[in-house]
């Protein structure tokens, strides 16, 4: 009886669509581990764990944006710059003598608001994603640099202490609270993106948005939304970076945006829209910051990281390509061109 | 070819812990530097290997953040806590965001030393160039250098790495504190991020705007600056770096550029490491802050 | 007459550089079939488009339920009871059936998707339907045939009271047919309209009431189907009376050009054995995923083989990819336009010039555009295909001048044989006898023409040698006298054993 | 009689396709030139000229080997990290006493071994192009640090010189060298691109791939050829910047790949494939010089430059837009997401 049970939740468990990459790849995170433990003895030591996850942390929460984005087949560039704004801007607010909780507010409604641009310049505008976002990054870079008139802010002092703890040195229940929020982010996220009308509305987009478009659904909205999360996503790692630095720093947040898309497409996401699912990211962050964390403990030469890093990232999603297809060379839909996968399937 | 640097490296740590006594444990030391990438903290990592090699017993590990970034060197200052590190040696990025994060390794007991530049938390010893008043020996000597050639007035450009970077920005400081009250115009600073050939690109739009002298402050700048006069045929317009390289040598001996100022990395490293060690050890450490400092390379005194 | 339940009256839509739709009046009433017939790019889609919110119109008035709508949206129309099976498959290839069925109107219980409650609908409309497949598959993962009748399901799905079709038998096999006009039959019982778009004229005597016909986006007659026959619906779309609509030309059957001998590949090619002769057109038939696609592009190297040997002129050759088959003088004019036919941000000067360029360019690679351009001037006219000039994007051509454009390209070059895949799907009566024309001409000039086609009438009535196909194996061959439609039909549904029983199911 | 000539040509030039857009970008071009000339003098000197010329060469060349890659549909992301890797490993090489021409021989053989490799990994094992290339990008970026052991090399010395003039600092006919190279590559790339077969396969991968296969294209070897041209062109800007520098630097080309993602989409070239002409290019590399340098003389606040950038390119892209569809609203054909785009036109 109960092993019948077992048997029907494995099978459930599979029936989710993309969960078979998502295990593949969690054997590959669990090699590192396994790697990386026999490299260097303090790996496993509850402390790193615990660094190790709070250092996940951001990587997800900013995964988890651009993986809602990407679903729908466009891309955020601005992630990175949208982190950097949020730094700066609730660092400059709490140094002006703003109340953490509303210089909080206050930037994470701005981050939306670049989401909610980003969305309207792809949706309505008809710009290429990758363009728009890319114009939104440098302009958010640039008044992450102009809002405390190119200077990184000063120190934010004792009267936001409760705010750095929140989000970065406190800890519940045993758990840093970088972790807890990255666990809701992904306990919300994953929920709207799995279980409501929303969610399935962005698989759709990215899958045919004329036929979206078709079936009533307003895609204009959908897109303005996922940039909505990609830009909350980002606000609150800026926050989380400020919390860290206790002040704010312009370049913060370089690059994320490719940390973003790595974790994402390592998880199984697609950067061709329609495909993905959000616990796939979080194992493709996780994989992200074991890279990060386990290279340094192994005490790999500075030089050698970049290369071992990027030959992870291209096996894992080659080792994904051949499972997915049976052999590299076979595979009928192939997926190499941006421009005719999608809906080439069909008529 | 890196004439002032201290000799060739030492043989890896491996080797070494082999000829130290087993007996006593080994001292853990780590290296928290801005970046991985810049010759300057290749030196100070050759410095504190020095230094190693003739302490012996010592556990070293440079870890390098691969940008310069606070987020992630408080993510090196909280992995070498996991690792156990005895002493940080460290070069903080800026004075406030390490701060707590050093707070939390010295409440476990870890030393910590500065190299290159100190944050604001107390630590055991600090050993840094004063970079702002270093700045002003630099803008010393291109006031004298436009004065001897006769140049009472003129634009003078200067070219920085970016406006987060405090070492630079304090040299920048100290660069425009000896023009005070003086007849030159200052232009507003340009910002290459140290990319040698960004910087060139500035350096030459300056000389389009005919600057009598241009600031470099740091080593990708200098090497930009010095570039830009070398191509423009303007060897008269005074070009003062800093840092050290084979790169800026040769302008320097070419006459395109007329000093740097070199700092001395390899000591900072390499006095660290000690007073690391010795702090670890609980011995006393004869002075806590010391000025490393800086040397004017000219074209005579450079080999 | 004031029962209409959809009228639209002078409506009109243009394009830039065309006008697809001038002045055009068009009702239907409750529990009617009215047809909408056309030539290609008269502007039937364009028509439906506007009564279903797609397009809007620039002039003209909608009546719905005899109460005028202005600013129709895809989803005001559906709410209006509005429901449209596009001409092009509109599916999210990604999400299973039930998905998409249920696609903009899913239901939620607290904010949480019920998929169990839509998946059961789901199988309920399946049903209707005859379709035997679980709602929980991914819609890209069916054959094309099923994901139209999926797409059937989902317009069915919303009850709507006016529900368009836009030719949705073209991809359909006989049995999905017969179960869809005894749906098109219920819903019309029970007073549903439907407006039927189909080049298929032959399956108008079987459901239609009445019939609209459309030329070069303007309102040419309407009438009652029984008042008329089809020579006068030919001749009224036409503009002129089409004499044959399968003009046969009679050739002695020469030497053996080509011979496949058995060929494998996947499952669906299975030691497929045939000869291609001088004077014939040859003919696949067979049922819809029979493999007729997969042994046409295992033969053109577009898919790999396994065995194998082909002959042409009776030396073996070696066709590795397309090039290789195009080398030797073989070439496949494929049946998916959009996917596999053309380059649609190309103009249709490059498209006819892509298989072309060897012919067109030096020994250094350099294009002749005047050859080029002579090239496209002569395809264009042979085939008549309706442009404004051969500089436009073939994004811009109707579908079946689209069908034409793929066609055309491979009639630009000297082949000794040609595979046609499906040439007149979708494609109106005039063009399709220019196909035929077609076809025939390369049989007069001694070319080997081997020609699939799921439309029994056509196959029969231009191929000189009818090969069927079933599972992937060539279970009959016959000559054109001895070919009945009930025979072709015992061929084409030789399953082995154990697949006849699954399909039994 | 003359006059209807002229119309000719005039007609002629605007019958290529794309030939509105780039219209339309140099218009932009021009009143940027006549902005920054009233707001600082010297923008016009003779001196400025040549010198805004070079620094827009760099740009150019690369958004020649990007437009190469985006108008098959896929993307470059590791040519500024080649671009590094170019310039460490001829520096190093030639610091290292070999011969200055084998150096250079022998560095963009190893440049155009990175765009074999790109082809491959996206053409042969299917990997998603923009995963594909992050990784090279981290790989080539790891090489460009261990060819001299993690160091800057040292000055490449006298023995170097008349590279150092080729590449750099040298003129032909009072223009600059680097100026003519890459008038040079353009002349040849442009070429292939609009005059060959190879070129209109190129056209014809971007637009349908799996049509092309049908139409006997050999498309791996198409894309493999449009990431050889990439590699080969950041290659050259590896050689032009430490030939310029007189050193190799580890983070030499560091954003390139954007910079000649922007310079190709500001001139037209889609991001979705099958659309763009390479002159296009020339006019968004000009561009984008154009406001690196114009805004150095104008005064503008560092901290305002960014920001000015990334809405220019914004502007440019979506004024393109609005030219080419009437109004940003009513466009039919929406490109606005990766996935749809290519068979989304319907009949
Ligand atoms: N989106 C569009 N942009 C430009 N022109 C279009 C567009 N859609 C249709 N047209 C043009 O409008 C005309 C009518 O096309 P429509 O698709 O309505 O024809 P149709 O009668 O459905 O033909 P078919 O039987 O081939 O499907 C054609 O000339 C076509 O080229
Ligand atoms: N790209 C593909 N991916 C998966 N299955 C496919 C693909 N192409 C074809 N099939 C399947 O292979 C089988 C044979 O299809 P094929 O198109 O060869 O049949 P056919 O006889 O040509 O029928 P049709 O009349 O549709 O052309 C079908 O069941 C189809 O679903
Ligand atoms: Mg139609
Ligand atoms: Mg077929």
């Amino acid at each position: 009886m109960e092993n019948r049970e077992k048997q029907n939740v494995w099978k459930k468990v599979m029936a989710i669509r993309g969960m078979g990459q998502v295990i593949t790849v969690t054997i590959g995170l669990i090699a590192l581990w396994i790697v990386f433990g026999l490299l260097s003895p303090s790996f496993y030591s509850a402390r790193n764990v615990g660094n190790l996850l709070r250092q996940v942390a951001p990587i997800l929460i900013i995964g988890i944006g651009q993986s809602y984005v990407l679903i729908t087949g466009n891309i955020d560039l601005s992630i990175g710059s949208v982190v950097g704004m949020s730094c700066m801007i609730s660092a400059t607010l709490m140094t002006k003598g703003m109340n953490p909780w509303a210089a909080m507010l206050l930037t994470i409604l701005i981050c939306i608001g670049v989401g909610v641009l980003n969305g309207l310049l792809v949706a309505q505008c008809k710009l290429p994603p990758f363009i728009a976002t890319l114009g939104t990054m440098t302009v958010a870079r640039g008044v992450a640099q102009i809002v405390n008139n190119n200077y990184n802010t000063d120190a934010i002092g004792e009267a936001a202490q409760g705010y750095r703890n929140l989000f970065y040195y406190g800890s519940t229940f045993g758990v840093y609270n970088t972790i807890w929020i990255a666990v809701i982010l992904f306990l919300v996220f994953d929920f709207l993106l799995s279980k409501t009308r929303t969610g399935r509305h962005i698989y759709a987009v990215g899958s045919n948005i004329e036929a979206s478009k078709l079936s009533g659904i307003d895609t204009d909205l959908i897109t303005i939304k996922v940039y909505v999360v990609s830009g909350f996503c980002a606000g609150i790692v800026g926050l989380i970076t400020s919390a860290t630095a206790g002040m704010g720093t312009m370049d913060a947040g370089n690059m994320y945006e490719m940390y973003a898309v790595a974790a994402s497409v390592i998880g199984g996401v697609s950067t061709l829209g329609g495909q993905g699912i959000l616990i796939g990211t979080v194992v493709g962050a996780a994989i992200w910051g074991t890279l990060q964390n386990g290279l340094q403990f192994a005490g790999a030469p500075v030089a050698m990281r970049n290369i071992v890093i990027g030959i992870i990232v291209i096996i894992s999603v080659l080792l994904d390509v051949i499972i997915r297809t049976g052999k590299p060379r076979k595979s009928k839909k192939s997926n190499h061109s941006n421009s005719v996968s999608g809906t080439s399937q069909g008529s | 070819s890196q004439p002032t640097n201290a000799p060739a490296s030492a043989p890896d740590a491996k080797a070494e812990s082999a000829a130290a006594p087993a007996s006593d444990k080994k001292v853990k030391v780590i290296l928290i530097t801005m970046d991985s990438l810049d010759q300057h903290w290749v030196s100070v990592d050759k410095g504190a290997k020095k230094a190693v090699e003739e302490l012996g017993n010592v556990d070293y590990k440079w870890m390098a953040p691969d940008k310069k970034d606070d987020a992630q060197q408080i993510e090196r200052v909280n992995n070498a806590i996991a690792d156990q590190a005895d002493a940080i040696m460290i070069a903080a990025n800026g004075p406030d965001a390490i701060s707590k994060t050093l707070e939390d390794a010295k409440s476990k007991g870890i030393k910590i030393i500065y190299v290159d530049s100190p944050a604001k938390t107390e630590g055991v010893a600090t050993f840094a160039t004063d970079n702002e008043q270093a700045g002003k020996i630099a803008g010393q000597q291109m006031l004298d250098a436009l004065t001897a050639a006769g140049k009472k007035d003129g634009k003078i450009g200067i070219v920085n790495v970016n406006s987060a970077t405090a070492s630079t920005v304090a040299r920048e400081k100290g660069f425009r504190s000896a023009f005070e009250g003086k007849g030159y115009t200052l232009l507003q600073t340009q910002y290459g991020e140290g990319d040698a050939t960004k910087s060139q690109d500035i350096a030459d739009n300056y000389i389009t705007e005919g600057v009598v002298g241009i600031f470099g402050c740091n080593e990708g700048s200098t090497v930009g600056a010095g570039n830009a006069i070398k191509g423009s045929g303007k060897k008269d317009i005074v070009g003062i770096g800093f840092d050290k390289s084979d790169s800026i040598f040769s302008l320097i001996k070419d006459g395109s550029l007329l000093c740097t100022m070199a700092q001395n990395p390899d000591v900072m490293g390499y006095e660290g490491m000690k007073a690391a060690v010795k702090a670890v050890k609980g011995e006393s450490i004869d002075k806590t802050q010391v000025d490393t400092g800086v040397s004017i390379l000219k074209k005579d005194n450079i080999k | 007459m004031g029962d209409y339940i959809a009228e639209l009256t002078h409506i009109s839509k243009s394009f830039p550089g065309v006008k697809a739709l001038d002045d055009v009046s068009f009702n239907v009433k409750a529990g009617e079939v009215m047809a909408l017939l056309g030539e290609n790019g008269a502007g039937k889609s364009t028509l439906v488009k506007v009564l279903s919110g797609v397009y809007t119109k620039d002039e003209g008035e909608i009546k719905l339920f005899g109460n005028p709508v202005e600013d129709l949206t895809p989803k005001k129309a559906q709410e209006l009871g509005v429901a449209i099976i596009h001409q092009e498959l509109n599916m999210c290839a990604h999400l299973s059936v039930a998905e998409n069925i249920f696609l903009g109107r899913e239901e939620t219980h607290s904010g949480v998707l019920s998929n169990r409650e839509m998946n059961q609908k789901a199988k309920v409309i399946l049903n209707r339907l005859n379709m035997e497949i679980d709602p929980a598959t991914i819609v890209g993962d069916l054959a094309i045939s099923k994901q139209q009748m999926v797409e059937i399901a989902k317009a069915l799905s919303t009850n709507a009271k006016i529900l368009i079709m836009d030719e949705p038998t073209s991809a359909l096999t006989s049995n999905e047919i017969e179960d869809l006009f005894k749906i098109i039959k219920k819903l019309k019982a029970e007073g549903c309209a439907i407006i039927y778009i189909s080049h298929r004229l032959e399956e108008l005597q079987y459901i239609v009431d009445r019939v609209t016909i459309m030329r070069d986006g303007k309102f040419i007659t309407s009438m009652n189907f029984s008042d008329t026959d089809m020579a006068e619906i030919i001749s009224n779309m036409v503009g002129h009376e089409i004499k044959e609509k399968f003009p046969r030309v009679p050739c002695s059957r020469g030497k053996k050009i080509f011979e496949v001998k058995n060929l494998n590949a996947g499952k669906m090619v299975r030691d497929v054995n045939f000869s291609l002769y001088e004077g014939e057109i040859v003919g696949i038939a067979g049922l819809m995923g029979a493999g007729r696609t997969e042994t046409t592009r295992a033969i053109f190297g577009v898919d790999p083989k396994e065995s194998g040997e082909i002959f042409l002129d009776g030396k073996q050759i070696d066709i590795k990819k397309p090039m290789d088959a195009i080398r030797a003088g073989i070439v496949l004019a494929p049946e998916d336009r959009k996917k596999d036919g053309l380059c649609v941000k190309l103009s249709v000067t490059e498209n006819i010039s892509l298989p072309n360029l060897d012919l067109l360019s030096n020994g250094i690679g350099v294009i002749d555009r005047k050859k080029e351009k002579a090239m496209t001037e002569k395809a264009v006219n042979d085939l008549q295909i309706k442009l404004p000039n051969a500089d436009v994007d073939a994004a811009t051509l109707s579908g079946g001048n689209q069908q034409k454009l793929v066609v055309a390209k491979w009639l630009a070059r000297n082949s000794r044989v040609v595979i046609f895949d499906e040439p007149t799907r979708g494609i109106d009566v005039a063009a399709k006898v220019e196909i035929y024309n077609l076809m025939n001409e390369l049989k007069m000039q001694g070319i080997g023409v081997l020609f699939v086609s799921s439309e029994m009438p056509e196959i029969m009535g231009i191929s000189d040698r009818i090969l069927v196909m079933c599972d992937g194996k060539i279970t009959g061959e016959l000559e054109i006298e001895e070919a009945t439609q009930d025979i072709i039909l015992q061929y084409a549904t030789k399953f082995d054993s154990k697949f006849a029983q699954k399909e039994a199911v």
